[in-house]
């Protein structure tokens, strides 16, 4: 049993940790989203404003043999498994000092070191993966948790259902966890599910499942704790559904016709960093000074990156199959 | 479309296409919108069905204004279940709905296979004639927005393997907007695929407009030297080459398969036969695409004719890379066309 | 409403023909195997033996206007369902005088003339077709009913779980029935399915559902007629797990490791036929004669049908790529 | 198999091997039986994953016996799940087994087709190098068996248009027995395909019969006056063609393709150059089959060298209909591979 799920770490030092962690996601992808606008990124970029808190409260209670599988709106969780923030900032650039090689791009992050197996650009794509890692971690006694995440959307897909029933069958140490933002692009869940009460559906493979407030990090946490603990102790599957909502529009390319900017407003209100900023302000937990140095170093770490990603060097065109098959076999 | 930028109105363009005044100028994405909405005007047995099709208006904006017009019955959005709705629209033709299929893009549509091939492609031949399924799928194809690896595909030529269905492949505006109404009226499972990069393409087009047929392949551009033979967004950089050409005074002829299943050999044959040498371009990948099957039909039909081996400029077989120099490496150039049909005509460096 | 819904057809005429059907079912398919032996029936031949209840049970309830979808293992659908048996047969030997002109064989029996769409081959494969066969109903407000009928092992399909969505989803009049016979191929439905208890998975789709013993005959269309008046009075999807047992092989080419046979003796003591003719005897509602005249009916019958489909002719090999597309348009 | 044919034993078979006394007769069945077995026993990272791999012994009883010998982890039964269980063969691989996904047929393998070319053939690339997929996916593929419409599908040669994958056509026992190894010892996804009408094919393989390489073709038999280009089932139809060729003084070269991805265009030009004719023999639909890809190669490579256009023998391009004399008509025969050669050598009817 690990020491980062055993105590719960509820000191001033650790919120204000968990504060950080979420800013820091926020700012960086606020970059992002202004070097899109200047050409530095380009391709799909999708953001994860308003859903931090689930990264946050859920990927620090991994160990780093955990495994993670993402989706194509992956930065927050990159960043909270550790893949350096400059590594994503390159890949998104498409430079070779990229987490990827500059092959992937904004919608395929993947690290090796941190065993964070990629964004993933098919939805519900990355389940049937999870599976596989778990299945060897199992055959191998290897007393790993993978989580894998995915949205409302992918519940739909086929592939939820099959992951879903091999991994209980199978009895493998998955943990899901659906970030549930109300959409899919422009599908509200009412338009894409017949029972919109997503963790219900695990009942249907005998998964354990909890449905938590995803604006809510320590709520989050709590949940999060819950369920790798349960997926670490008895090598099973647990479904975790975050609530969550996604401030911005899906994609670069979205005009959100889909939705009312006064419920976009409504769901600002209860945004996860201002919210547990409030919570812990309302405590005398934190301090403007607080603050002040978070803002500060995450700037300082997002020039730091942007630097890094404009000193960058792009692949030769020379190259451009490398890697469609493992050195001199093909 | 890119936020903010400003799109025509469907119901603008109809308006004018209604007047049948001079011709208006329009996108290819409009175009394909205003034939959808003729469709749905024409048969109420259409009906348009896929991801995001309405409230979003689609995710290239293609059926944006539909829904408002239609209701969402007609333009229905479907969750993310790609076979579970292709199937449906087999199930609702073969009913005697005429369901137009969007699959958002080709990338997508290996989810949905086992529908197309497996039910689509067999039922009127497995049923004896007694289950014909006139089914319309489209389709977004081609690289060249830097959507990397999974995003990317073209995969049309792939299609065009499958006995019982048919490929088109509109590359301009007029077979944007005449396509679709003629793949309807067909009694048998017909696949559209539109290249990405193709919908913001502007240009002018006859205000009535209507439905074209599509057994034919069009010479785009005569010429006695060379023949180019393409389609979809391929097309235009083909035609940027044979433009580079004849500055060069070499006469290339430029054909538009526009239908890639069945394939119009007499139109390929009797240029290939004129110009006795041919360049295949095609953005899918070289080994097994559709450009080996025109290779390899023009030298069964037209061997004794031909002055050289044909040439191919395909995209590299490897998955398409993100940043925009390698995905541009990795895919079909006016440069690279060039140098093939040079290097065909014995000219090459 | 129809009638056959409305009245409960308990006369004495009824029960007989219902046990005539089974018996029509199971000595046709005896025949089929016989002649499979003989190599008159080739490919792969999937017998209903031990199942005929679910059949017989449920599709005399539907109206001459709904829809049915089916499987490879359809013999007992299409006979129900008043595709002739000739005709069925001459399929099975591969003649143009077969309901799908002999290109389909046994897997592939279609009957335009009856609303039957189909043998399909491919495990789940059936189920959009039959949510797409609804929505056309459901559309023109057509107050048909598909039923759709498919095995326990293709509730593992990711197919099942995007029909079943849809179908909700878009309120469709859409019979699932899942002829549950513990087996797929040889893979029992624990090493199939993380939750055993089949018709608990509709629950996810907010689907009304029931499980019958598949069995009992007589529960079969009690519980069917239910179904169907619920599919046809709110125009929403129902789920039917019907609980069966298939006696003989998966197919021709199973060597039936995977059970004992002291198993299948057990199940055939409970079989739908022997259970329901005992009842009626027992219930002195049949007599010996007619249980005689039942089997010298459906002997003519069957020997008819052998005589048809020998005398059927060959399709010329001429005309092999006819229908792979419509005449004149490819 | 059929139900009561005797099936010899593979722990016996496997006895005899570990001889390595005489040449034993033994079935394709049994000699990837064998295969498995002994990539199980050699590295404990290999497991077997498919529907009805275990208890039901496989669907043409090809991994019979095994789970009894290595148990339901490593030989593990599979719900009717193909997209989840090749994309947890996927995922296994990536986290360091070597996974043997088993696909019973490629008719079923469109369900999984989107894990196979959107996951396995893409994250080696798209990751930049950091996570390859050593994974062999293996699955039956042909008609022959009067299977119909939906069960009759050979797509090997459609397989092979993916960059990222391998492709395998194994056509004799030494491949069926050597290749597999190899393939696992790939570190990328390897799709190996059975043809149906082999499993029964008897034969005898040295009693120390072990991994072959992949990457060459093989002349299986030697001529100079047309060069048959072939693979997997059709092998066998050829070989009887070259055989009624030579009793007509006609000597047909039989080249086995063995691999369809990558391609040895060297075995297949150097055969080409020497013999002047080509006639390449696939089962797969013929319009964008790999037919057409090696008919392309030989004329970009060997044109000056052609005396005749190549001709190709492929399917119908039709679904496989159910009875057996259209079934039969509508896949390759050795008759008409004789008429084809004929037709190259000039000799046509
Ligand atoms: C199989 C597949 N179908 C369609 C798409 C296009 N697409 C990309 S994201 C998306 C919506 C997914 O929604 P959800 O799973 O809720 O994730 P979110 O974007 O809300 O995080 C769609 C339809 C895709 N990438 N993959
Ligand atoms: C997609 C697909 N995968 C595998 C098969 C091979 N197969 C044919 S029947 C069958 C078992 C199906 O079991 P179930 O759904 O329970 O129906 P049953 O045969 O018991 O009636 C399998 C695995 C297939 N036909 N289609
Ligand atoms: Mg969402
Ligand atoms: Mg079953």
């Amino acid at each position: 049993m690990s020491a980062a799920v055993d105590k719960p770490r509820l000191s001033r030092a650790h919120e204000l940790d968990l504060l950080k962690q979420m800013i820091r996601i926020r700012r960086f992808e606020d970059a992002c989203a202004e070097l899109y606008t200047q050409e530095k990124i380009r391709g799909f970029l999708h953001l994860y404003d308003g859903e931090e808190a689930v990264a946050a409260g859920v990927i620090p209670l991994l160990e780093s043999r955990d495994r993670i599988v993402s989706t194509y709106r992956e930065h927050g969780h990159a960043l909270m498994r550790g893949v350096p923030m400059k590594a994503a900032l390159a890949e998104m650039y498409g430079k070779q000092e990229g987490c990827s090689g500059g092959r992937g791009g904004s919608m395929h992050l993947f690290d090796r070191a941190t065993n964070f197996y990629g964004g993933n650009a098919i939805v519900g794509g990355g389940l049937p993966m999870a599976v596989g890692l778990a299945l060897a971690d199992h055959m191998r006694k290897e007393n790993n948790v993978t989580a894998c995440f995915f949205g409302d959307g992918a519940v739909a897909e086929g592939e939820f259902h099959e992951s879903l029933n091999l991994a209980a069958l199978w009895t493998l140490p998955v943990l899901f966890v659906c970030e549930n933002n109300l959409y899919a692009m422009g599908t509200a869940l009412a338009l894409s599910e017949s029972e919109t009460d997503i963790h219900l559906k695990a009942a249907s493979y005998r998964i354990a499942s909890e449905a938590v407030d995803g604006m809510d990090v320590i709520a989050v946490e709590a949940a999060a704790r819950r369920a790798i603990q349960a997926v670490r102790q008895t090598g099973k599957p647990y479904f975790l559904e975050c609530r969550t909502y996604r401030f911005r529009a899906h994609s670069m390319f979205d005009a959100q016709l889909y939705r009312d900017k006064a419920e976009v407003e409504a769901w600002r209100k209860k945004g996860p960093i201002l919210r547990f900023r409030g919570w812990l302000e309302a405590n005398h937990m934190i301090h403007p000074e607080d603050i002040a140095r978070i803002e500060a170093e995450v700037a300082a770490e997002i020039a730091d990156a942007v630097a890094f990603a404009e000193a960058g060097t792009w692949e030769p065109v020379e190259t451009l199959a490398r890697f469609t098959y493992a050195e001199g076999t093909a | 479309m890119r936020k903010g930028q400003p799109d025509r109105l469907t119901t603008g363009l109809m308006q004018q296409i209604a007047d049948r005044s001079e011709p208006v100028e329009l996108s290819y994405r409009e175009a394909v919108r205003a034939a959808i909405r003729d469709a749905m005007i024409r048969d109420e047995r259409v009906f348009l069905m896929g991801e995001d099709v309405g409230r979003y208006g689609g995710c290239y904006a293609v059926s944006k204004g539909l829904q408002a017009e239609f209701g969402p019955e007609r333009i229905r959005d479907a969750p993310l279940a790609e076979s579970g709705f292709t199937g449906a629209g087999v199930g609702a033709a073969i009913a005697g709905m005429r369901p137009i299929v969007e699959l958002m893009t080709v990338n997508f549509s290996l989810l949905a296979l086992d529908q197309i091939l497996n039910s689509a492609a067999t039922l009127r031949h497995m049923s004896g004639n007694q289950f014909g399924v006139p089914l319309v799928i489209r389709m977004a194809t081609g690289a060249g927005r830097q959507l990397a690896a999974q995003h990317s595909h073209s995969l049309e030529g792939w299609y065009a393997h499958i006995p019982g269905i048919k490929v088109l492949a509109p590359a301009t505006l007029e077979d944007a907007r005449g396509m679709l109404w003629t793949a309807l009226q067909d009694p048998d499972p017909v696949l559209i695929f539109e290249n990405i990069v193709l919908y913001n393409m502007m240009g002018k087009l006859a205000a009535d407009a209507g439905p074209v047929e599509i057994a034919k392949a069009a010479v785009r551009h005569a010429g006695r030297d060379v023949s180019l033979i393409t389609y979809g967004g391929s097309l235009w950089k083909t035609l940027e080459a044979a433009s580079l050409l004849a500055a060069e005074n070499i006469e290339a002829e430029v054909i538009d398969l526009r239908s890639l299943r069945p394939l119009d050999d007499a139109t390929i044959i009797a240029s290939v036969s004129k110009t006795r040498r041919a360049v295949i371009i095609d953005e899918g990948w070289r080994s097994g695409g559709i450009s080996a099957e025109i290779y390899a039909r023009i030298v069964e039909q037209a061997f004794w004719e031909l002055d050289a081996p044909p040439g191919r400029v395909c995209s590299e077989e490897t998955p398409i890379p993100y940043p925009r120099h390698l995905e541009q490496a990795a895919i079909p150039q006016a440069s690279k066309i060039v140098a093939a049909a040079k290097s065909a005509l014995g000219r090459g460096g």
